[in-house]
This record gives C-alpha cells, sequence and structure tokens, in this order.
C-alpha cells in the first residue's frame, strides 16, 4: 500500500482539486492589478481596512453564505432555488420585527433564523419525504417565498436605524466588515461539522448513491431534510446581511437571482451538480470569483448592458481551465509546435 | 490452422502509478473459444477495454481480420466487427429491455422506428438464450441475471467476427449456462471467434479450446485448453501452488452441531406484487441457502428480510422478540447485514475511498455524531484489504477504480466489519477469482463457528451445496421445499425446482 | 403475478389528470373560462415557452441542463427586428439567419460540454451571459416591427368556433411539440438521448453516438430557442434585447412539472405539453379571478403549483398501488 | 350597456418591484373601490409576455375596459388589435408605446422620461453652475425609464461642457445595487466624484449609504440627486442627504378613471396627458414632505 502523506487533511478539501477556481480567481485579479490602478489599496480608516479588496469580501458575504448551504445541498444530488426568497424573507421578519416590536436583539435573529430554517426544512420534507424533484420542490417556495416576504412587509420598503442590526451588515470586527467573520465562523463550524463527524461521509453517500446508503443504514431522509433546513440558515444569514447593509428590507427585490450565483459558486468551486464529494472552500474560492468578476467590471467601466459578454467569457474559460481534456489538448498542441 | 483474427502484442496500460497490463499479447483465431482467465485485478477486463476502444493504450499494437486497429469507442470497435459484453452490466436501467437489447440498431421505416419489428426481434434474441420476458418492461424491473442474459442477447443480435463476454455468467445459474454454451459453440460453429472471461473453471473446460492466463496485469501463456489441467490453471493464474485450496473444495457439507435457539423466524411473508409465500427460520452458527431459478425470489426475499421491500403479510420475530422491519436502518439495529447482488446500483458509493466504503455501514449504526477514529478506519481497511486480498493501490483509492472482483471484496468486507448477527449474502462471489471464492467459503464456515447466521443464496448450486446445512427452495416467488442434513444434494435441488408440480 | 406493463406511464396519466382537474374547477367558477377562446390562447401565449420546453425536454432526458435558452430567445428578437426594421431585411432572410445563428450557438456550447467534458450548468451559464450581452450590443432598446410579411402570419387563424382561432404562433407550438415527440419517441436519435440521459457510461458502452448525440441534444435547444424567440417577435410585433430574464427557469420548470426528470433519461414529450398547459393555465386562472394583490398572487402562484404537484404524486402513487 | 351595472376593469400591472410601483398600484386600487368598478388586477412579475396573458384574458373575460402600464415599448400592437377587435377601450399608464396606429389606444398618461432626466441635468447645472464629475446610476439594462432617464439627462448637460458623466453603472434600480455600485465606483473610475445622478430614489438612497461609509459627505461633499420623489427621498432631503428629486407621479389612478369612463361614453380623448412632474429640492422638501403618501 502507498503512504499517503496528505491523507489526513485530503478530506477537507475532497472533490475536485482546488487549484484551477484558485488560479482563475488569482488570474482576476493580476488582471485588476495591471488594469484597476487602486484594486489592492487598503487604507486603516478608524480601525477599519478600506479598499476594493474589502468590498469584495463583504459584498461577496450573501453569495458565499449560500453558497455553504448550496454546496451541501447539492452534495446530496439536489439543488435550493428558494434562499432568494428565503433572504427575503428573512428581511422582512427582522425588519418588521426592529420596527414594530421591542424584542431583544438576540429574540429577533432567533425568530428570523428559526423561520428560515423551518422553510428550508419544508424544501426538505417536499424533496425526501414526498419524493419531488428538488428543482421543483424549491420552486414552490422561491415563488411563494417573495410573496410571503412582500406580505410580511405589505409590499413597501422598511426601513430601520436598530443598531445591532444595521451592525450585522455594516458593523466592523478585527478591522474587517463582521460580515466577513459571520462567514468565517459558518464556514469553520460546517466544515468542522462535516469533516469532524461522519455528516460530510453522510452527504456524500447519499449524492453519490443514495440506494446504496440507504442499504448501508444511513437515514437519507433524515440526511436530506437537514441539509436544506441548513440551507434556509444559511440563507437567513444572508437576508439578514442583505437587509442590514442597505438598513431596509427590500422584499420585492432583495437575494433576486442569487439561487443563480450560489449554484455557479459551488460548481465553479469544484463540486459537481450531479452530487457526491464536495468542497466548501472551492465554493467560497467561486463566490469571491464571482463577486471579484461584478467589480471588475464596475472599475473597467465596463458599459452594464455588454458587462455579461466578458462575465461571459471568464467564466468558460475558467471551466476550460478546470477541464483535464482542454490542458492535454493544449500540452499536446504545443507539444507538436515544439517539435 | 487458420491465419489469426486477433493479435495483440506488447499492450501496456497504466492508470496513475497501477500498471494495469504490462506487455500483454493475446491471439484468437475465427472458430476458436477463448478464455482469459487471471486473478481478480490480473487486468482482464482492461485488456478488454483497450481491445474495444473504452481506453487508448499507452503501448503495443493490435491487429484485427489483417489490419491494424486502434479503436477510439465502442462504436468503432463495433463498426469492425467486435461485439461485447462488459463486466458490469452496462445497459440503461430506465429504458425498456427491448430498447436495450436493439439500441442504436433498431429497425426503421423512413428513420421512423418499427416498434413492432423491434419487439419481435427483441423477443427472438432473448428466445435464442432461453429467456421469455415482456420485453415492454423497463430493464430496472428485471433481476441480475436477467439483466445479465438482456445484456447478452444485446451482443448476439449484431453480426460479429469476434465476440468478446466479460464474465458473462456470473449471475446465471446452469440452465442458462448451458443455453448460453449451446449459443456459443454454434457461433463458433460458424466461424466466429469468442473471448470469454470467467471464474468458473468447469466452464472454461466445458467450452473453451484455448486458454490465455493473465497475472498482476503480465502475460503468463497461452495454451490450448486440452493441454492444461485444472491444477496447472490455476497455478498460472495464481503464481503458486493451490493444494490447499483445493482441499476445501472437497469438504463435505459439515454435519448440523446441536441445536440452538433461532434467532430469525420468518413465517408465511409475502408482499403483494413481490412475493407471495416464503418461511424460513436461523439459528445462530447456521448457514441456509436459498436456492431456485432465476427470477424465483431469492433476492426478493431477501429484501423482504431486510426492509428494502417490507412485507405485508406474514410474522417475523427476531430473537424470539414479534417485530416487523420496515427499514434497512432497523434491519442493521437488530443485527441484519444484506450484501447485495447487484454491487453497482446497491453496493459501491463510486467516488469514496475503499476505506469509506468499508466503514460506511459501521459508521451509520454509530449515527453521524460518534466518526470513527480515523486510526480505527485505517485499521479495518489495512485488515480487510489484508483478510480478503483485495488488490488495491491503496484504501484510500476510489472504490469505482478497483476490478469487478476487488469491489466485491470490499462488498464484504462493509459487512463483516458490522460484526451483525446474521448475514445475508446474495451472490457474494459474483465474480470473484477461484482462490478468493475458495477463501470467501472458508469466511463463511468461519462466519458459522464464530455463531453467525448466514442467509447464502448463489446461483452455483455446488456452492451452495458445500456451505449450506440447510436449502430452502423457492420458484414461482414461493417457497416449495426446504431440504436439510443429507438432502442437501445438487440432484435433490434440481429435482425438487424441476419437478414440484408434477 | 403480472406486473403492470405501464406504470411508468402512470405519472404523465396523473398529470393530465391535474391539468383536467385544473381546468375544470376553474371553468366551473370563472365565468367565460370554458371557452375556446382561452384554450387557443393558451396554445399561443405559450408558444415561446412550449417550443422552448421542446428543446429543454431533449436536453434533460440525456441529462443536461440548458440555462441560455431565455438570453437566446432574446438575442433571436432583437436580431431579427433590428435586421427587418433597420436595415430592411427580408423576414425570409432574417429569420433563416436567425435559426441558423441559434442552432450554431447551440451547437457551439455542445460542442464545449462534449469535447472538454464540462459541466453543462456552467457552459450555458456563460452562453446566457454571452447571448444576452450580445444582444444588447445590437441595440439597447427594443424594437418593433412593422413590415407587411408580420402583418400577413399575425392576421392568419384558424377559425375555431365563432369566438377564437388558433394562430399563427399557437400552430408553430403545436406543430414543433408533435416533431420534438417524433424525434424523441420514434426515432433512433430519439432513443440514444435517452440511453444518454438514463446512462453515459453505459451508452458509450453500448456503441452509441455518445457525442454527437450531446452535442445535438443542445444544437436542438438552441434552435428551439431561436424558434421561440421568432415566434415572439410574431407573438409581439417587437424584439427586445431584455425579454426572457428568468424564461429558463420556467422552461425547466414546465419540462420537469411534466414529469421528465431532471437526471436524465426519463420523461415524455406529451408530459411536456401538460407541464406547459399547467403553467400556462395557473397563470390564467390567476388573471381570470384578479383580486389578489401582488403578494397574494405569488404565493396562490406557489401554493397552487404544490397544490397540483402534490396531486400528481399523490395520484401516480395511489394508482400504482391499487393496480 | 346599462348604466347601473357594475363596471368592470382589468389593471395589468408590470409588478411590485418599487415603492414607486405599489404606489401607483395603490392609487389605481382606491380609485376603482372609490368609484365602485370591479377592478380585475394583475402582477407581471417584470415581464411582458405575462402582461399580454393578463391583457388577453381580460378580453377573454369581456371586461369593460383596460388599464395597461406596459413594462417596454413595444410589442403591443397585435394584443392591442384584439382589444379593439372585442371593443375593448385600453388606457395606457406612466408609459407610452411606440406604434404607428394611435388608435390602438385610447389614451396614455404618463410622465416624461426624457424630460425628468432633463430636468434633473438642469437643476444640477444650476446648482454647481455647470461643473461637475458625475457617477451615473442606471436603471435595470434596457427598461425604458433607464434609457430615456439616461438620454434626458445627457442631452441635459451637453450644453455645459466641465459636466461630465465619469462613470456610469448600473444599479438596477435596487438600493443594494445603488449602493454596492457607488462603493466600487469611489475606489475606482469615479473617485473625484463630485455628483452621484441616480435613475430612481432607490439607488439614490443607497448610495448615500455607500458615499458615508466612505467618510463622504453626501448632500454637501458630493451632490445627490434621483427621480421618482417617493416619501424616502424626501426625509433623505429633509436630512439634506439627498439634494434633489424629480418627481414621477404615480398617483395616476384618478386620472385613469376618468379616462376609462369618457371612453366608454364614447367621449374624445386627448392621444395623450402628460403628467406635470415637479422638481423637488432641499428647500420645499420640508413643506411637502407631510404630503407624501408613498
Ligand atoms: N479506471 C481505473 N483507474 C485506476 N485503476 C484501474 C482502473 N481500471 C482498472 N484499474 C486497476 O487495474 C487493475 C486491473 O483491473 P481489471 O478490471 O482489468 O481486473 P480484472 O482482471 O478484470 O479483475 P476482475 O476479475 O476482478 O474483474 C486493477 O488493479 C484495478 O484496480
Ligand atoms: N421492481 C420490480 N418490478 C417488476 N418486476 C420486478 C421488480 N423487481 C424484480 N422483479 C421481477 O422479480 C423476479 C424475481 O427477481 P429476483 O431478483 O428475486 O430473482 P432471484 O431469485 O434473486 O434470481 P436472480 O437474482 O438469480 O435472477 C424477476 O423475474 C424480476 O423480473
Ligand atoms: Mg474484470
Ligand atoms: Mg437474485
Amino acid at each position: 500500500m502507498m503512504n499517503d502523506p496528505f491523507a489526513r487533511i485530503r478530506p477537507w478539501f475532497s472533490g475536485a482539486s482546488l487549484l484551477w477556481p484558485v488560479l482563475g480567481l488569482l488570474t482576476l485579479l493580476v488582471f485588476n492589478a495591471i488594469y484597476a490602478p487602486g484594486f489592492f489599496r487598503l487604507e486603516l480608516r478608524d480601525g477599519h481596512l478600506y479598499g476594493t479588496l474589502v468590498d469584495i469580501l463583504n459584498q461577496g458575504s450573501k453569495v458565499m453564505l449560500l453558497a455553504i448551504g448550496m454546496t451541501l445541498i447539492i452534495a446530496t444530488g439536489g439543488v435550493d432555488l428558494s434562499v432568494g426568497s428565503l433572504m427575503a424573507i428573512a428581511g422582512a421578519v427582522a425588519a418588521v420585527l426592529v420596527t414594530q416590536a421591542a424584542l431583544p436583539f438576540a429574540a429577533i435573529v432567533g425568530t428570523t433564523l428559526a423561520l428560515t430554517a423551518i422553510a428550508g426544512t419544508a424544501n426538505g420534507l417536499l424533496v425526501a419525504a414526498v419524493g419531488i424533484q428538488p428543482i421543483i420542490a424549491t420552486l414552490i417556495l422561491m415563488v411563494a417565498g417573495r410573496g410571503i416576504a412582500m406580505l410580511i412587509t405589505d409590499g413597501q420598503i422598511i426601513t430601520f436605524e436598530h443598531a445591532p442590526l444595521v451592525f450585522v451588515g455594516n458593523g466592523h470586527l478585527f478591522a474587517l466588515p463582521f460580515t466577513v467573520t459571520l462567514v468565517l465562523l459558518t464556514l469553520g463550524v460546517t466544515s468542522l461539522a462535516t469533516r469532524k463527524t461522519a455528516i460530510g461521509l453522510f452527504l456524500e453517500s447519499v449524492g453519490d448513491n443514495e440506494k446504496a446508503a440507504r442499504y448501508c443504514g444511513i437515514n437519507t431522509t433524515l440526511v436530506k431534510v437537514v441539509v436544506y433546513a441548513f440551507s434556509g440558515l444559511c440563507a437567513g444569514v444572508a437576508g439578514l446581511i442583505a437587509t442590514s447593509n442597505i438598513k431596509a428590507a427590500d422584499s420585492s427585490r432583495v437575494g433576486e437571482m442569487m439561487e443563480l450565483d450560489a449554484i455557479f459558486a459551488v460548481v465553479v468551486g469544484g463540486t459537481a451538480l450531479t452530487g457526491g464529494r464536495f468542497t466548501l472552500v472551492g465554493s467560497i474560492v467561486g463566490a469571491l470569483l464571482i463577486q471579484t468578476l461584478t467589480t471588475t467590471m464596475y472599475n473597467l467601466g465596463v458599459p452594464p448592458a455588454v458587462a455579461p459578454v466578458p462575465k461571459a467569457i471568464v467564466i468558460v474559460a475558467v471551466c476550460l481551465l478546470q477541464s483535464e481534456k482542454f490542458r492535454q489538448q493544449i500540452t499536446s498542441w504545443f507539444g507538436r509546435r515544439q517539435a | 490452422m487458420s491465419e489469426p483474427l486477433l493479435n495483440v502484442r506488447n499492450v501496456t496500460k497504466a492508470f496513475g502509478g497501477v500498471k494495469a497490463l504490462d506487455g500483454v499479447g493475446l491471439t484468437l483465431r475465427p472458430g476458436e473459444i477463448h478464455a482469459l482467465m487471471g486473478e481478480n485485478g490480473a487486468g482482464k477486463s482492461t485488456l478488454i477495454k483497450v481491445l474495444t476502444g473504452v481506453y487508448t493504450p499507452d503501448d503495443g499494437a493490435m491487429q484485427f481480420d489483417g489490419r491494424v486497429i486502434a479503436p477510439r469507442s465502442t462504436r468503432e470497435a463495433e463498426a469492425i466487427g467486435i461485439s461485447t459484453v462488459y463486466q458490469e452490466v452496462n445497459l440503461v436501467p430506465t429504458l425498456s429491455i427491448a430498447d436495450n437489447i436493439l439500441l442504436g440498431r433498431q429497425p426503421t421505416r423512413f428513420g421512423f422506428l418499427r416498434k413492432k419489428a423491434i419487439k419481435q426481434r427483441a423477443e427472438v434474441a432473448l428466445a435464442r438464450l432461453g429467456l421469455k420476458l415482456d420485453v415492454s418492461l423497463p430493464l430496472n424491473a428485471c433481476s441480475m441475471a436477467e439483466q445479465q442474459l438482456v445484456a447478452i442477447a444485446r451482443a448476439l443480435d449484431i453480426q460479429a467476427k469476434l465476440l468478446i463476454l466479460d464474465e458473462p455468467t456470473s449471475s446465471l445459474d446452469e440452465r442458462e449456462v448451458e443455453f448460453l454454451f449451446g449459443v456459443l459453440r454454434r457461433l463458433r460453429d460458424q466461424g466466429m471467434a469468442l473471448l470469454f472471461v470467467t471464474h468458473f473453471l468447469d466452464q472454461v473446460y466445458a467450452i473453451t479450446d484455448r486458454i490465455t492466463v493473465l497475472r498482476n496485469g503480465a502475460f503468463v501463456g497461452d495454451f490450448a485448453a486440452a493441454d492444461l489441467p485444472r491444477l496447472k490453471l490455476i497455478g498460472a493464474m495464481l503464481g503458486r501452488n493451490f493444494e490447499e485450496l483445493e482441499s476445501a473444495d472437497s469438504d463435505p457439507s459439515p454435519a448440523i452441531t446441536e441445536k440452538r435457539a433461532t434467532f430469525l423466524e420468518a413465517q408465511e411473508l409475502g408482499k403483494r406484487g413481490v412475493m407471495d409465500n416464503v418461511s424460513l427460520s436461523i439459528a445462530p452458527g447456521e448457514v441456509v441457502g436459498l436456492s431456485g431459478l432465476l427470477g424465483s425470489g431469492r433476492t426478493e426475499t431477501a429484501k423482504m428480510l431486510f426492509g428494502v421491500l417490507p412485507p405485508d403479510r406474514g410474522s417475523l420475530s427476531i430473537a424470539g422478540q414479534r417485530t416487523s422491519i420496515r427499514s434497512p436502518r432497523q434491519a442493521i439495529r437488530l443485527g441484519l447485514a444484506f450484501c447485495s447482488e447487484d454491487r453497482k446500483s446497491e453496493g459501491i458509493i463510486p467516488h469514496l475511498s475503499v476505506r469509506e466504503n468499508m466503514i460506511l455501514a459501521m459508521q451509520a449504526s454509530r449515527g453521524p455524531l460518534r466518526l470513527l477514529a480515523r486510526s480505527e478506519q485505517d485499521q479495518i481497511a489495512a485488515h480487510y484489504i489484508r483478510a480478503l486480498n483485495i488488490k488495491t493501490a491503496s484504501a484510500e483509492t476510489p472504490i469505482m477504480n478497483l476490478s469487478g472482483g476487488n469491489q466485491q471484496k470490499v462488498m464484504l468486507a462493509r459487512w463483516l466489519a458490522m460484526q451483525p448477527k446474521l448475514i445475508i449474502l446474495d451472490e457474494p462471489t459474483r465474480g470473484i477469482d477461484v482462490g478468493a471464492k475458495a477463501e470467501i467459503e472458508k469466511l463463511v464456515h468461519s462466519l458459522r463457528a464464530q455463531g453467525m447466521a448466514v442467509i447464502f443464496i448463489s446461483s452455483d448450486i455446488e456452492e451452495v451445496v458445500r456451505t449450506c446445512e440447510r436449502v430452502v427452495v423457492l420458484r414461482d416467488r414461493r417457497k416449495i421445499a426446504e431440504l436439510s442434513g443429507a438432502e442437501v444434494q445438487p440432484n435433490r435441488i434440481m429435482n425438487v425446482i424441476a419437478h414440484h408440480d408434477e | 403475478m403480472k406486473f403492470s406493463t405501464r406504470s411508468q406511464n402512470l405519472p404523465l396519466y396523473a398529470t393530465m389528470l391535474v391539468l383536467l382537474a385544473l381546468f375544470s374547477v376553474a371553468s366551473l367558477r370563472y365565468e367565460g373560462f370554458f371557452s375556446t377562446r382561452v384554450v387557443a390562447n393558451l396554445f399561443s401565449d405559450n408558444a415561446s415557452l412550449g417550443i422552448a420546453a421542446v428543446g429543454m425536454t431533449f436536453v434533460i432526458l440525456a441529462g443536461g441542463i440548458d440555462l441560455s435558452v431565455g438570453a437566446v430567445l432574446a438575442f433571436t428578437t432583437i436580431f431579427t427586428a433590428t435586421l427587418v426594421q433597420n436595415h430592411n431585411v427580408s423576414p425570409f432572410v432574417a429569420l433563416p439567419l436567425a435559426l441558423a445563428i441559434g442552432t450554431s450557438f447551440g451547437t457551439g456550447m455542445g460542442f464545449l460540454i462534449q469535447r472538454y467534458e464540462l459541466p453543462p450548468f456552467l457552459v450555458t451559464l456563460g452562453g446566457m451571459f454571452f447571448a444576452r450581452g450580445v444582444a444588447f450590443v445590437i441595440s439597447q432598446e427594443s424594437v418593433g416591427i412593422t413590415n407587411a410579411t408580420y402583418d400577413k402570419v399575425l392576421e392568419f387563424g384558424v377559425p375555431l368556433g365563432a369566438e377564437a382561432s388558433l394562430s399563427a404562433t399557437a400552430l408553430a407550438f403545436i406543430v414543433f411539440l408533435i416533431a420534438g415527440a417524433v424525434l424523441a419517441h420514434f426515432t433512433r436519435f430519439g432513443r440514444n438521448v435517452f440511453a444518454l440521459g438514463g446512462n453515459e457510461n453505459s451508452a458509450r458502452l453500448m456503441g452509441l453516438p455518445v457525442g454527437a448525440t450531446k452535442i445535438s441534444v443542445y444544437a436542438i435547444s438552441g434552435f428551439c430557442s431561436a424558434l421561440a424567440g421568432v415566434v415572439s417577435t410574431f407573438y409581439k410585433g417587437s424584439g427586445n434585447p431584455a425579454d426572457g430574464v428568468g424564461f429558463e427557469l420556467d422552461v425547466i420548470a414546465s419540462v420537469v412539472i411534466g414529469g421528465t426528470l431532471l437526471t436524465g433519461g426519463v420523461g415524455t414529450m406529451a408530459g411536456t405539453l401538460t407541464g406547459v398547459l399547467i403553467f400556462g393555465t395557473i397563470q390564467t386562472v390567476l388573471n381570470f379571478d384578479g383580486r389578489l394583490n401582488s403578494s397574494w398572487l405569488r404565493i396562490a402562484m406557489g401554493g397552487l403549483l404544490l397544490l397540483f404537484i402534490l396531486l400528481q404524486r399523490f395520484l401516480s402513487r395511489h394508482t400504482a398501488a391499487v393496480r | 350597456h346599462a348604466a347601473d351595472k357594475k363596471l368592470t376593469v382589468g389593471f395589468a400591472q408590470v409588478g411590485a418591484e418599487s415603492a414607486w410601483r405599489t404606489a401607483e398600484t395603490e392609487s389605481i386600487k382606491s380609485e376603482a373601490s372609490k368609484r365602485g368598478v370591479n377592478l380585475k388586477f394583475s402582477d407581471a412579475q417584470g415581464k411582458q409576455e405575462n402582461q399580454i396573458k393578463a391583457v388577453r384574458a381580460f378580453i377573454a373575460q369581456g371586461v369593460d375596459a383596460i388599464i395597461l402600464a406596459p413594462v417596454v415599448e413595444t410589442g403591443w400592437e397585435p394584443v392591442l388589435r384584439e382589444a379593439r377587435r372585442a371593443k375593448i377601450p385600453v388606457v395606457l399608464v406612466d408609459r407610452g408605446i411606440k406604434t404607428a396606429d394611435e388608435s390602438l389606444f385610447a389614451t396614455l398618461i404618463a410622465s416624461d422620461f426624457v424630460a425628468e432626466g432633463r430636468m434633473a441635468a438642469e437643476w444640477l447645472a444650476k446648482k454647481t453652475g455647470g461643473k461637475a464629475s458625475i457617477i451615473e446610476l442606471q436603471g435595470t439594462p434596457g427598461a425604458a425609464p433607464a434609457i430615456d432617464r439616461k438620454k434626458g439627462f445627457e442631452a441635459g448637460i451637453k450644453a455645459h461642457h466641465e459636466m461630465k458623466i465619469i462613470a456610469s453603472q448600473s444599479g438596477d434600480f435596487r438600493r443594494s445595487g445603488g449602493k454596492e455600485v457607488t462603493e466600487a465606483l469611489l475606489k475606482g473610475s469615479g473617485a473625484s466624484v463630485t455628483a452621484v445622478y441616480a435613475h430612481n430614489d432607490d439607488m439614490a438612497l443607497g448610495a448615500i449609504q455607500a458615499l458615508e461609509e466612505a467618510g463622504k459627505k453626501p448632500g454637501t461633499d458630493v451632490i445627490v440627486l434621483s427621480i421618482d420623489g417617493v416619501k424616502g427621498a424626501f426625509e433623505a432631503m429633509v436630512a439634506a442627504k439627498l439634494n434633489c428629486t424629480v418627481e414621477c407621479n404615480p398617483l395616476l389612478g384618478p386620472m385613469a378613471f376618468d379616462a376609462v369612463e369618457k371612453a366608454l361614453k364614447g367621449e374624445k380623448l386627448p392621444k395623450k396627458t402628460v403628467v406635470q412632474d415637479r422638481v423637488f429640492d432641499s428647500n420645499s422638501a420640508a413643506a411637502e414632505l407631510p404630503n407624501r403618501r408613498y
């Protein structure tokens, strides 16, 4: 038997190689270093770090959080379209509570997250117990959830100045936006929970071969319900951030199309949509990749209407980079030219 | 002697660091049935995949019908006249049986499928193998053996110069094997060349003209079957003496020792649309066989006991307690284990490592939070890799990269590691080489000695007779007889199956 | 003991039953609902959706996904509108050109997916961005079409009773649905698509033309999206680069509601038609009701979707159990 | 038509994407119930196809009249012809359509988006003496207000050579979009900004937050102006963070139903009624704020 020196740390990065998405991200950063002066400038203001890189972390926090939950769902072979609407619900509930109820902040956050987790559980039950295809099961909540959020805010944009809630999306901790802490915390807890227990193994088994996993005695229904509930929770946190960010609950717009960004982040990060092996770190890299891309477009002054074109090119380029077949072909061309 | 049809020289193929084939040669002549033999992981399937364009060889040359070939896909191989049945049944489970047989070459009129003609041709193809099925049923309604026959029927349906069969008989019982051999002989007589992989020595001698032996990816030799006695063949395959294992072969069925309290007692279990009726009881230290023709309901019985197909009538008690098992989880909690015959769709978790596959059931029974210590996992993996002689690059290799027989051994390890009170083995020796087969028989004996109850399902009646002290015979989804002690004889079982009604 | 031979069709029948139930209840509740006009509208209003869904069905059956349909539709509408309106190109030139571009675009994506084994989700997401961006490069504003040929097509209609007539767009939908059904269910190519989605590896080992089939389904989807765009220009008499945002989800949803498995290999064209009609009928019902505000409208839409999917599950399970 | 029979009117709304839109819906709904009209409401979730479906459903139901707030300017001719064939008058609100055949609708009651953009530019020119480095926050690409407000604004600053748009990105008409874009631009191409022009109030409110976080004083260091005139904008003006908003009146209910009734009586209507939009700045904001209902 061969000795595998990385055997111990490998599970933390399992799934496809992280190398390629990271390389994609680095390329983008290098590009910015050349074409966007000031991209890497960081200054300390009032004890806070300030600069484009910080913005990327801060703005990207929502997709990163969604991507963490989404990774686990995708690992089981599912998908969650409802996260954007769940963000709206979270924002609506929190905003209404801070403006209309005299509750301690912890209770408000608790209620909000409990609600989105319950909504996620409902998704999970539809998928795992009723057996509806994930895309449809979560589409239902995607459509209805936004209606519920709008109902809660009565179709209005609810603004607030509630200091703790404002802090969630705008505050700073350790010189960095508080959202970074939230992401790291969620990532840390999720990584530990999946790799220091057998949960990760169970998720991968269910996604890779559900029937075999069931025959091994894994409660596949429970596993699925839990990941959807967890994704609901992540969406709740992301919703709080988004709402706090603009100090307003914008039920009809918040989180729109973010489900696609989250799925994109996960897939670019190296977790296959077909389920099985997953990598949380990869998804985070994927999320940073899209956020950097968006910021790059702003910085270069690409007209918004045509901005999708360079975006498309980057996406396909990163894909090709990840493709072993493509790399082989490039090497063979290169080899032939030399010969 | 006629010109060779296929001439393979010096083929080499490596996967990462593993050399699956190392300078292998193979010569086939028209009108010959040729066996490819070797231990699990010797490289047989890899050689076949190289021949048929699934893998590109790293080195070597292939000549077919006088021309140099380098097929890049199965499709190309078929086009030049090589038809193949791969080891794992490679069909599309969601399509109908007829579709599976004729996919890609359905009769058409003006570009449209002729459904009636398709149905007919599929039925004819199956009838050649002595099989009568409703060909409009989806393939996933078929048992493993039926699927295997469908795959063979598909390969037989085209006019090829060379037919390759990678373990076609692993799920078949004698009757089907006879049918198949009849067909193969006829094809040989028509001048077709056949390449054939099996781990059943009897079959090798019954039908083949020549034998090529591989060992550890290397070419050992090409022999005329008549010049190669069994023992020499085994010696060539294993590279060592086989006397000890041979002795296990002739072990008589051990007499029933003292009667112990029944562990599991099933009475008149049945499930609408699945099983009519089966009763069965088993005590610790007992090995009970389930026998019957294909489709008789052996697998279904196992699945009813294991909670995969919870029965809707009858009663079940375990260790004297009335229970009903509604899910595999519950079955496992009660001390049952079930090693499925369909390792591809019900057994392996393909992308997970050998280690993870082995400890999965054990971990599941501990629950998600109490993770088995990594050192313990490594230990278990190392233990079973050694104990079952599993050929793998490392315990961290994804199981899908293992050869079929080695995957099967990992599945066994998964359930043995659980130390269950009752283990149901559905075709445990499917695709396992002679050496390992004997080892597994020994293993069953030692499990029995440890007081484990074993339900043993196998299409190989000899094997059932060798291992089991009692045999429950099924037919048409119901129990028709139970034989024990001296009655456990191949002839008796065959007789019961054949002449029950009369 | 004999097994039902057609158990795999149960979900389809259940879905059709659900559609029927939905339609009957609505007819009883809303005045004017039970009319040929509503039925004709259902087909013409959902013609683009339906045609794109035909293409999507092939992609999903083959185990893939195509997120670019909405953007390709938008590109096609603005491309043809600009040519016809601003450059005086005859529709007989512009439309085939648009269809050819859509098909090549799909082929290109299919090639990337097949040749380099890229995930379809990402490639078609890239395709979506690309087509959308190019649409805006052509024109940032919507362009109306005034053209004699267009008017002629618009006036065309197969009369259905006194009130209603089946428009050209509706006819195009029906014709392409039938063509799609024939291709999917009555040709070798169709069977290969099913096999590819059922198990790609097996399909390869069975010697099927996996690569060509894979590329073809994306080509078909590209063609259908472009055709949906063309139909949309007839439906509206205009082209708009911002058209069809979120359209891909509607299309995927209709296909999947129709019983096609997102994992590939299982589904029917008839199911897709049913899915599209269920989708459209829910919308029509809500429009007929007209009493809900924006929030409740969304909740009702989700609720109805849930109700019908549960009903569909229940029916197909129940009937299976009874057999 | 029996005079005493309750009138049924269908209203095909774009969606509920902003406070402005909700105010418009509310205005039409409350006016309908005031007049005892049976209103059929449809929300198209921002999609033209859905709006067309709604209009056709209204026709199939045989409503008496249709109020349509078209999401884009083209693509209505076929369905409006159908309405005309069914003799159902259509009143367009808040945005016009492009057509050669004006008989397709009874009348249009709307603001002039181009004029709004120009008014904003003129106000800014006056305020700054014709000297400004501007960040423009565009609406959703392709949306008519975004296109026209951009056009109008560009035309308005053309005469002033020292007024320049130094960066122009889309904030998608959202608060969060306005904030994110401004935040990014302040560190990049828009670092030397002296004014922010947003195509709607929501984005301006987001931009204000971004300016504050960047250590700038919105309203003082950087002039912020926008369009729509929703309540939040007035509050921001009172707080001296927003300098100006060009009103785009959503309270079209009364005018719309007046038009419906006239059209049903067969009276001749002007093809277009332009709603007069006013410019509010910090001076007039405080007085107006109590009157704002949306
Ligand atoms: N795709 C692959 N990647 C890595 N290793 C592989 C792969 N396929 C086969 N191998 C290795 O190559 C060796 C030969 O495998 P092969 O499947 O040819 O054996 P076999 O002789 O057919 O055995 P069996 O009797 O068990 O089917 C094995 O050690 C296996 O682990
Ligand atoms: N889900 C199903 N739907 C319809 N028929 C099924 C289904 N599962 C199994 N069958 C049928 O049940 C019969 C019995 O299958 P089973 O697997 O029990 O056979 P077996 O006795 O184990 O034999 P072997 O596995 O050797 O073929 C088969 O003929 C198969 O056609
Ligand atoms: Mg093999
Ligand atoms: Mg069996």
